[in-house]
């Protein structure tokens, strides 16, 4: 019915006393996340809308059976809370805070092969299974329940691309945002093998965007693996070559791959229609429904 | 965030990296003045973030004052791939044998560090990497340890290097690859590091690009940031803390979250119109950076109808429409049509707030472009 | 008919141009070890004893199919060495070199922990399957073909061992000089292992000093998985609780584990006779055979 | 290789830890001045290689002129647990409401560091460790990154420091770690880390022993190594460079690897004797080592008699003969009974090379450890 989140996760707040950790608690209490604990260092003992804190993620973990943490915490601290969520051994560890020094996701990402979590982001909007409960700051109306997966490399543009869709009544199972940064946990490689081996998935949204190779490879990963069908939006095509458009995930590396050319030629090959606008997106899984 | 040359070349010789004896210059005086105190020939060269600056006339080997201060001339005021040339580094020229190329970045596929060394540096270093991918030696490197000594000496020797020259440049890759590490580097090369006639290496040429979301614990790098010679609308954006990029159309773009703006772009183009700019105001704007965006948008004398497309999520609905209106209620006679479509979080705030005198609303994003097209090319009519 | 080394074993030595690492190359090569390169830093094109030299141990495996190295290599450099013969994906490293400062061991080790590899060492005699291939500095005519396996955290003690036991016709197998370093490789539990999967190894002899608890854990080990008869010796039992004796590994810890007594205790209550004398080694093995 | 409290307190004040006024004196008159300049109360601190100082009267608190003059005579000079105390660090009492501990060593277990921190510091922290393991917080460290700061938080909050100085603690634990990975620790500790009334935290002692493997880059460290106040034939050890331990028998043992030189201290008590020493030559020992390992077990004047017992891998037989033999050339009358035993490489040769009329031979070890027992019996008697 859904993938890495539902009704059972027990989520903790890695930085909950913070402005945006406790404005996107509330928001993720409203939606009906069970959100167990918090964990900032210090505060231990205090409460945040009801929600006790904790010292440590480990701590939060063994007090409240914790088994996914969002985090909200500073970029300069970030990459350390990071290897404290993994060193908790989660399930799930969903990186929202936007900015964190490369060279300190690498060696989080390192880390992250020698574990068994999934890390979705960092610099992403989260994920949410609609009904049950969001891990992030996905604006929760704006989803409805169904069978549509998605995945998307871009915050504001999946909220687009589900508008488009919830609109025609095509609700989502499970809508993962992956964030755009230069280095990722979750790819889209590892949501697509998600949602082909869940059931109650019955078609996929992935939202591409130029820069890296990333989208060429899920489009071989869909021609081998995938049966589910998938619909794909790049965004990007009139980007020009060699300039940064926002964040560094969006820069056409100019060899061949990475242009949005690339990335749609790519997906066509392997049968997966692409959209002109977010319009057609839902026009391809209607179709397919 | 890039170093100049001669920045990065400061930041490699306090490391024991060797580059020629070198000065910056200003004016043609001071490039004249240092040139005769190195000694001839030197090579005078433009100070700007472009790539191939020697093949577009930014280089120029000068062998006495005259030369050198035609060569000043030339260069000092020259606009380069659109950039203007306002200081050149004077430096001594190496007489060299080989031209070797090595350099650190982030293998982003790979989540991980990768040094590369080549014998094939020089002008076409990325000819070679495109045509003969396996000239250029690739030692990826594990973020946790570092570049371990072996690594540098897998690269060098793999990429066929002399033996005599081995050790120092594996030496060099060590000292590169710290120095992207504790300085938060995003890509650091030398090319070419110059083999001379007796066997010494030199660093010829420097690029360091620093990873911007570091900074703020890279002081010393942070107050190199180059506050000249870009475009000023991107330095007014840089100011701002945007990320913007100027284009050549006519449709001015403002929305929230790289890859809805980009897709803004897409449709302009798709609905038949030119996209002016990208700018993206980020995640969570408040009122004033929204006034902001619309101020430098309106500053671009190209942009004929802004569109303003936010999809809510951190970002509220209602913020951003005071951010109009306040941007919007300075103006006498508002001096661009502005097409302004909100969705998400507190979106019918927003449209409630939303001053209609002053702007146009639309529902959706294909709406709202589609408006802005038009209304773009009826002021061009 | 032997563990970790045989005829097939095809050896490259790193620090080949070193004295030690010649005078031991010609060592091996006498006893008839397959010693198919050297690889020493900016001496590729080199030849030692007629074994060609690499600058990279990658070079070497490339070249000459080795599957196994010996490191001579200085202290000072010896961590390095070693993680360039992991890096090379190697079945068995032997590390003779004595002196590598602990901390560069510890990384290595952690290292060796995501490799397949088979570390001996560092600072040990090395292992030899006697009449096929010795790597290492142990002095092969004291050896013979037979079916007694041996595994000992000291150099030449284990000749001590060896000797008695070849005096009497009792051959070995294989045998393994893990080294008394704090931290090693292969240890005792992982060459019980080997032993005990060994068809052709019919008695184990264990030598282990004073100092950790490896051989606590080793007779623990033994009660539960080895069927092959093994036979003790402890060194330092007559050493001073706190006294360091020789290499770091021989200090009395004092917290109950670590003793002579504790680990004498643990290997005969794990059925395990431990002699007094080497003598009475050899006795306990002729008794199993 | 232990440094002395002083020169850890040295090294962690470099590094920012707070630790209390103090100063080294060396005798009497200038540890009292020493104390004035501080101010009382001060502690008077004998300054040797030895656990349990203060309970053994080596730690003197003083609160005047006289008492602090009664002290250090008291405490200079004195023999603590069979080390000669040659110098006092005089030092400012602490104030304290709690006693921590921090410390990071190697778990040779692991092959990994551990950090460790407990509320229960003071002197009785190793009854701590045997009896409530769990009030010392242990963190493992992956040396391939160093203790990430999450690490140091989880240690204090998990042995339960107060919040107020939880932050203070975990920061010094982060500085010790790095200290420990920088300057090649082997263990490192403060025992106890003072908490003041003032809610300040205070090294109040200091251990740090480096890797004694890893002098060669420790160059500062290494110049700290402590010329005195041990053992005369230690420190000839030291000098020679030998695995040397003095025990209280009366037969000399001289042998090649740690482990059969220990086998061989065993047979000596196994067949009735005492061992005088633990002397291990090291692999590959030449003439000239052998030379001077017989002359440091001579130079003991409890030996009686002595075995030498090589069995000989990359430690060849005929060196081994040829040292024997030199160093016995020299006496007109040798002191004690040499039983040699040789075997291994050039065993043969050497035996051959031995002077027989200088040593006796034996074939095998038991026999040798038997003769020596024997021979040295027959001296007592």
């Amino acid at each position: 019915m859904s993938v890495l989140v539902d009704e059972d996760t027990r989520v903790v707040v890695q930085g909950i006393t913070g402005g945006e950790g406790k404005f996107h608690t509330g928001q993720m209490l409203n939606y009906g996340t069970n959100v167990v604990a918090g964990a900032v260092p210090g505060r231990g003992g205090q409460e945040v809308d009801g929600v006790p804190v904790y010292d440590t993620v480990e701590q939060a973990v063994e007090a409240e059976d914790a088994n996914a943490s969002v985090v909200f915490v500073p970029p300069a601290f970030a990459g350390d809370a990071l290897f404290e969520a993994l060193d908790a051994d989660l399930d799930l560890v969903v990186a929202i805070t936007e900015g964190i020094p490369t060279q300190d996701v690498s060696r989080v990402y390192r880390t992250l092969q020698e574990t068994d979590t999934y890390l979705v982001g960092p610099n992403c909007p989260g994920l949410i299974t609609p009904g049950e409960a969001k891990l992030g700051i996905l604006p929760g109306n704006i989803f409805s329940e169904g069978n549509v997966g998605l995945v998307s490399r871009s915050g504001t543009l999946t909220y687009q691309v589900v508008d488009n869709l919830t609109e025609r009544g095509l609700g989502q199972s499970t809508a993962i945002g992956i964030g755009g940064d230069p280095i990722i946990g979750t790819g889209f490689i590892d949501a697509l093998e998600l949602f082909e081996n869940d059931p109650e998935t019955d078609a996929i949204v992935m939202c591409g965007e130029i820069g890296g190779e990333d989208e060429e490879q899920a489009a071989a990963y869909i021609d081998e693996h995938v049966d589910t069908p998938v619909a794909g939006f790049i965004a990007g095509r009139t980007a020009p070559p060699g300039k940064r458009m926002g964040h560094a995930g969006a820069i056409v590396s100019g060899s061949g791959t990475g242009t949005a050319e690339s990335k749609i030629n790519a997906l066509e090959d392997a049968g997966v229609p692409v959209g002109d606008t977010p319009e057609e997106v839902a026009d391809a899984i209607e179709s397919f429904l | 965030m890039r170093l100049h040359e001669y920045q990065a070349k400061g930041v490699f010789a306090e490391t024991g990296i060797p580059t020629p004896d070198s000065k910056l210059a200003w004016d043609v005086d001071e490039a004249v003045e240092a040139a005769n105190e190195i000694g001839y020939p030197v090579a005078i060269k433009a100070q700007v973030h472009v790539g191939g600056r020697g093949k577009a006339g930014g280089i120029k080997l000068v062998d006495d004052e005259e030369e050198a201060r035609e060569a000043a001339d030339a260069i000092l005021g020259m606009d380069l791939k659109g950039f203007h040339v306002d200081r050149v580094l004077v430096e001594a020229a190496v007489d060299f044998t080989d031209e070797l190329y090595v350099g650190v970045t982030m293998d982003r596929g790979a989540g991980r560090p990768v040094a590369m060394v080549s014998e094939r540096g020089g002008v076409n270093i990325e000819e070679v990497a495109e045509e003969e991918p396996d000239a250029i030696a690739r030692e990826h490197i594990d973020p946790a340890y570092g570049m371990h000594p072996f690594q540098a000496r897998k690269a060098v020797y793999n990429a066929g290097l002399d033996k005599e020259v081995a050790g120092d440049v594996a030496s060099i890759l060590m000292t590169l690859y710290d120095l992207w590490e504790e300085r938060d580097g995003a890509d650091i090369e030398i090319n070419p590091l110059m083999v001379t006639s007796g066997g010494d290496v030199v660093a010829a040429d420097a690029v360091f690009n620093v990873d911007g979301d570091a900074l703020f614990r890279q002081p010393e790098l942070a107050e190199m940031e180059d506050e000249a010679a870009t475009d000023d609308l991107e330095a007014k954006a840089n100011e701002y803390g945007f990320d913007y990029v100027r284009l050549d159309g006519n449709v001015g773009i403002i929305g929230n979250g790289a890859g809805l703006v980009m897709t803004t772009l897409d449709l302009v183009d798709y609905y038949g119109g030119k996209p002016a700019n990208f700018l993206d105001i980020g995640g969570g704007a408040k009122a004033e950076r929204v006034a902001n965006a619309l101020d430098m948008v309106f500053s671009d004398e190209n942009v004929d109808a802004v569109v303003f497309n936010i999809f809510g999520g951190i970002t509220r609905g209602d913020e951003v429409a005071k951010g109009i209106n306040e941007a919007l209620e300075q103006f006498d006679d508002i001096p661009k049509d502005v097409i302004v479509r909100l969705a998400g979080t507190n979106a019918e705030e927003g449209m409630e707030i939303l001053n209609t005198e002053l702007v146009q609303v639309e529902a959706t994003l294909e709406e709202a472009v589609q408006a802005a097209v038009k209304a773009a090319e009826e002021v061009e009519q």
